[in-house]
């Protein structure tokens, strides 16, 4: 496997774009079409993990890339959920295929890189591209705060890594990690603090996801997938390897960030439970999925973490793609204005049914098999009141996707869809594409609840630090 | 009230990272001192032996020949070489920012008049200043192995001598067509050595050219080609901004 | 022995005039920045923020670090500075100095 | 020495900046004088004593010479290209905000996009 095409391919396509203006969306089609083939048909050649090093200059020396289990199935979770974004809003891209295409080889490279600096650089590519798809929708006030604040916090990242240079004089993850071992550093404290405050606003974390609100509330299904699925699916991967395969977190640093992530997966649900906009509802909740990712990445549970990161991810991008269609549509977003609008449309009401239900983790759904994963892994670490808030949690969830559902499927008082401004645009017809992309992510769904999971683990089997400080040369 | 929030939140800050850094108690690791810093604990160390890959471990300048990266700049070395990749992401902010701004303030566009009528003089001269900081830029950046600059510098020393153009002729407008050509062959070009660089030698931005003897104008390998590369489309993409920011929307 | 002397006592002299450039630099750095947030004028906050990006120039070639100091140097106080003073000069009012 | 502690200081001003000023160029500026102070912090991490620049001419002729740690000059490149990237884009919302509300000021734009 030759990890960089991932990245590679996507950024000349962007380069030829850009010269040639007309066939923009072709490439775009094209380098997602490469990078979801290329990454599924190495994950099911793949055997064991390895470092590719760029340029030819031995690790820590030059930059590698890591691909090792846990990154091959970081990069194909971002791969579908990137494809099937693009296959879903295709009608919104417009002029914006370059940008998409540029962030499509950041976020590869994100999860990829084996640099800290390089990491970096990749954030900063997919930060800009993230600021300019977020002014699609005209709201400049909430994308400029959104990039005053993702500029401040990478450059705090920045100045991390740059302390961690000084304290280890490499910036390569795994000769950091075989350096620092397993010792608690006091003097990694702090830039530990300022690499989690960087990341934390991106990975929407609580006191640093203020931007979200405001840059999401209107936006429409290309932009919202993107940053709920694509950016979340690569920021919270690159989180969960920088905490659990690289950085020793001391005690008090570790509670720490546990009572952040636990805040922000309460509050974001209770702010979610008290919205009435859809699309309000579902990015507070995707806020609180990725503080519960977070919680369980603290206590070293990768499988379960995953398995909730990708319950969370691929149903968002149906229900956050009808939803946004449906506001486009019919004017507003607010559950008691679409009443009984499934009935009309059963074939994507079932498909955000599904994806409702497995976010909610009812049995039979994808959703049950992450959480129980979850939950089991917390009681077997000894854990009590982690288990009890994340349950108490999935209740409240469970009761504003069901006040969701049965408003979307009972028709009420008779009328009431008629009610809205341009009903005459909603038509059928556009929504067939929708219709069967979120019928078969349902099934998806629904198998991959009911298959077990024995095959993922394999993934997941490997040390990351065994295997990979075999392959480093003396330095 | 703000600003005395503020005040008390930057000092919380700042005793943090201060009292982190330099009163720190722990003795197994510690900050190293302003200055004091040992060459040999940091990679750095066989990025200026230029024996990442293995050598003899001292370069003389003008005698050395065939290293692995033949560059007498050190940070060209490091930046076209070892680090190439943080180039191409580099290059590649650049250039989505650049597009960002065309697309935002978007649509057709019409001179801005400046604040002051240029006359003959400043007209004319500006088109000699003109030729002399192109050469000057074109110069700086195809010696980037060899002297400070390279071609970041030399990119936006090209950009800044269309930004005089623009400064002294109140009619002047790029070639918007040919700034983002230049822009894309440059881009595509330079993933394409990377590609290249795969086919030849088996890993993505590797060296695949000869390396010369150290200090020679044509030495390096690939390195004048890529920071040619780099200089073109820094110039282009820094021309687009600011044609973009000295230009307005037709109503 | 007295070349010595005197050689050394120059050194002495030149790291010392170091430090004074480099600590006054700092100084200058540090109220520029201040007055740069707090200036009344629009115009006058990006000039001292030029001013500063150069004064950063001097820092670094003080650092040996003179392929930072050309690129600063031309981008930072240069392009930077240019494409504030076009914006704000895009959005002035007519009749209205900047 | 000075320098460093004066870099990490011009950070401090450039986040006073961004938590105590409510004008889109001035937040904008405050963001660079961040980022300056964060270059000038990186570069001095690489700064040695008596080392020389990081280039070989015909009066520093071998690298057995003392030079100064190249690695982050080269990341402080990267760095400054970047600021230049974001700071292009932040003054083109800037404009387009000024367009749409007729202001720089964030607090008089009213509430709603």
């Amino acid at each position: 496997m030759n990890p960089a095409l991932l990245i590679a391919v996507p950024l000349l396509a962007a380069f030829i774009a850009v010269m040639v203006m007309k066939i923009d969306k072709v490439l775009l089609s094209l380098a997602v079409l490469f990078n979801l083939v290329y990454t599924v048909y190495n994950a099911i050649i793949y055997t064991n993990p390895i470092i590719y090093t760029i340029g030819n200059f031995k690790p820590p020396f030059g930059i590698s890339l890591v691909v090792d289990g846990y990154s091959l199935v970081g990069v194909i979770l971002l791969n579908v959920v990137f494809a099937l974004m693009v296959f879903l809003s295709f009608k919104l891209i417009g002029k914006y295929a370059v940008v998409l295409l540029v962030s499509l080889a950041a976020l590869n490279g994100i999860i990829l890189t084996g640099d800290l600096f390089n990491l970096f650089v990749f954030m900063e590519i997919g930060a800009i591209a993230a600021y300019i798809m977020t002014s699609m929708d005209k709201g400049y006030k909430h994308t400029f705060n959104y990039l005053v604040l993702g500029t401040l916090a990478s450059g705090l990242y920045l100045f991390g890594i740059v302390i961690i240079y000084n304290l280890f004089g490499t910036l390569n993850i795994i000769d950091l990690s075989e350096s620092i071992g397993n010792t608690v550093y006091a003097a990694m404290a702090l830039p530990l603090i300022f690499i989690f405050v960087g990341l934390s606003v991106e990975a929407k974390l609580l006191p640093f996801s203020g931007w979200v609100k405001g840059v999401l509330k209107k936006a429409n299904g290309l932009v919202g997938t993107l940053i709920i699925s694509a950016y979340a699916t690569a920021m919270l991967v690159m989180f969960g390897r920088l905490i659990n395969s690289i950085f020793i977190l001391s005690d008090g640093l570790k509670i720490g960030l546990t009572i952040i992530a636990v805040l922000t997966l309460t509050l974001a649900e209770a702010a979610a439970f008290s919205k009435k906009n859809l699309r309000e509802i579902l990015l507070f909740s995707s806020i609180a999925q990725s503080g519960l990712v977070v919680v369980l990445f603290l206590n070293g549970l990768i499988l379960p973490a995953v398995l909730v990161l990708a319950n969370n991810v691929i149903s968002k991008v149906v229900l956050f793609t009808v939803s946004a269609k449906m506001a486009e549509n019919t004017g507003s977003d607010n559950i008691y204005d679409l009443k009984g609008i499934f009935a009309s449309y059963r074939c994507f009401g079932i498909g955000f049914t599904v994806a409702a239900m497995s976010m909610v983790g009812l049995p039979f759904f994808f959703g049950f098999v992450a959480k129980a994963n979850a939950l089991i892994g917390l009681l077997q670490g000894g854990n009590i009141w982690l288990p009890i808030v994340i349950l108490l949690v999935s209740v409240v969830e469970g009761v504003y996707f069901m006040r969701i559902l049965t408003n979307l499927w009972n028709p009420g008082e008779e009328g009431e869809l008629a009610k809205l401004k341009d009903v005459n645009d909603f038509k059928m017809k556009k929504f067939v594409k929708l219709g069967i992309v979120s019928l078969i992510i349902g099934l998806i769904i629904i198998a991959a609840g009911i298959l077990p999971l024995q095959n993922i683990q394999k993934y997941f089997d490997a040390d990351f630090l065994s295997i990979l400080s075999n392959s480093i040369g003396g330095a | 009230m703000k600003q005395v929030i503020s005040i008390i939140l930057v000092l919380l800050i700042g005793v943090l990272i201060f009292g982190a850094l330099y009163f720190s108690s722990d003795e197994s690791l510690k900050f190293n001192e302003y200055g004091k810093v040992n060459l040999a604990d940091r990679v750095s160390e066989k990025y200026i032996d230029k024996s990442v890959n293995g050598g003899s471990g001292v370069v003389e300048y003008q005698k050395s020949e065939g290293l692995e990266s033949g560059s007498a700049n050190y940070v060209t070395s490091i930046i076209v070489n070892y680090r190439s990749f943080d180039t191409l992401g580099e290059v590649t902010v650049l250039f989505i920012s650049a597009f960002g701004v065309a697309l935002l303030l978007g649509g057709k566009r019409k001179r801005q008049k400046n604040m002051f009528e240029p006359n003959f003089i400043l007209k004319h001269g500006a088109r000699l200043v003109f030729g002399l900081m192109v050469i000057f830029g074109v110069y700086m950046f195809s010696h980037g192995h060899l002297t400070p600059g390279g071609g970041f510098p030399g990119g936006s020393i090209i950009a800044a001598s269309i930004l005089l153009l623009y400064m002294a002729d109140n009619e002047f407008r790029a070639k918007m067509k040919s700034l983002k050509a230049t822009e894309g062959i440059a881009g595509s070009l330079y993933v394409i050595i990377g590609l290249l660089a795969v086919v030849l030698g088996g890993y993505f931005l590797a060296n695949f050219l000869p390396t010369g003897i150290v200090g020679d104008l044509l030495s390096g390998g690939v390195i004048p080609i890529v920071y040619i590369l780099i200089g073109l489309k820094v110039g282009s993409e820094l021309s687009g901004i600011i044609d973009s920011f000295v230009t307005k929307e037709v109503e | 022995m007295r070349a010595i002397f005197l050689k050394t006592e120059r050194e002495v002299n030149k790291v010392q005039i170091l430090e004074i450039v480099e600590i006054v630099i700092g100084a200058l750095m540090l109220i520029i920045g201040i007055m740069a947030i707090n200036a009344k004028k629009l115009l006058n906050s990006i000039i001292y923020l030029s001013i500063i990006s150069m004064l950063a120039v001097v820092a670094f070639v003080l650092m040996k670090a003179p392929d930072v100091a050309v690129t600063e140097a031309v981008i930072g106080s240069g392009l930077v500075t240019a494409i504030f003073v076009f914006t704000l000069f895009s959005t002035r009012k007519e009749g209205e100095d900047l | 020495m000075m320098i460093q502690y004066i870099a990490i200081l011009l950070m401090l001003v450039g986040i006073y900046g961004l938590l105590s000023q409510r004008n889109v160029i001035k937040m904008i500026v405050s963001l660079n004088i961040f980022e300056i102070g964060l270059n000038v912090f990186i570069i001095s991490i690489g700064y040695v004593k008596d080392g020389v620049a990081p280039i070989l001419t015909s009066v520093n002729n071998s690298s057995s010479l003392m030079f100064v740690d190249p690695l982050p000059h080269a990341l402080v490149l990267t760095a400054i290209v970047i600021g230049v990237g974001v700071t292009a884009l932040a003054l083109a919302l800037a404009r387009k905000m000024h367009k749409k509300y007729g202001t720089y000021e964030l607090d008089e734009m009213g509430g709603e996009a």
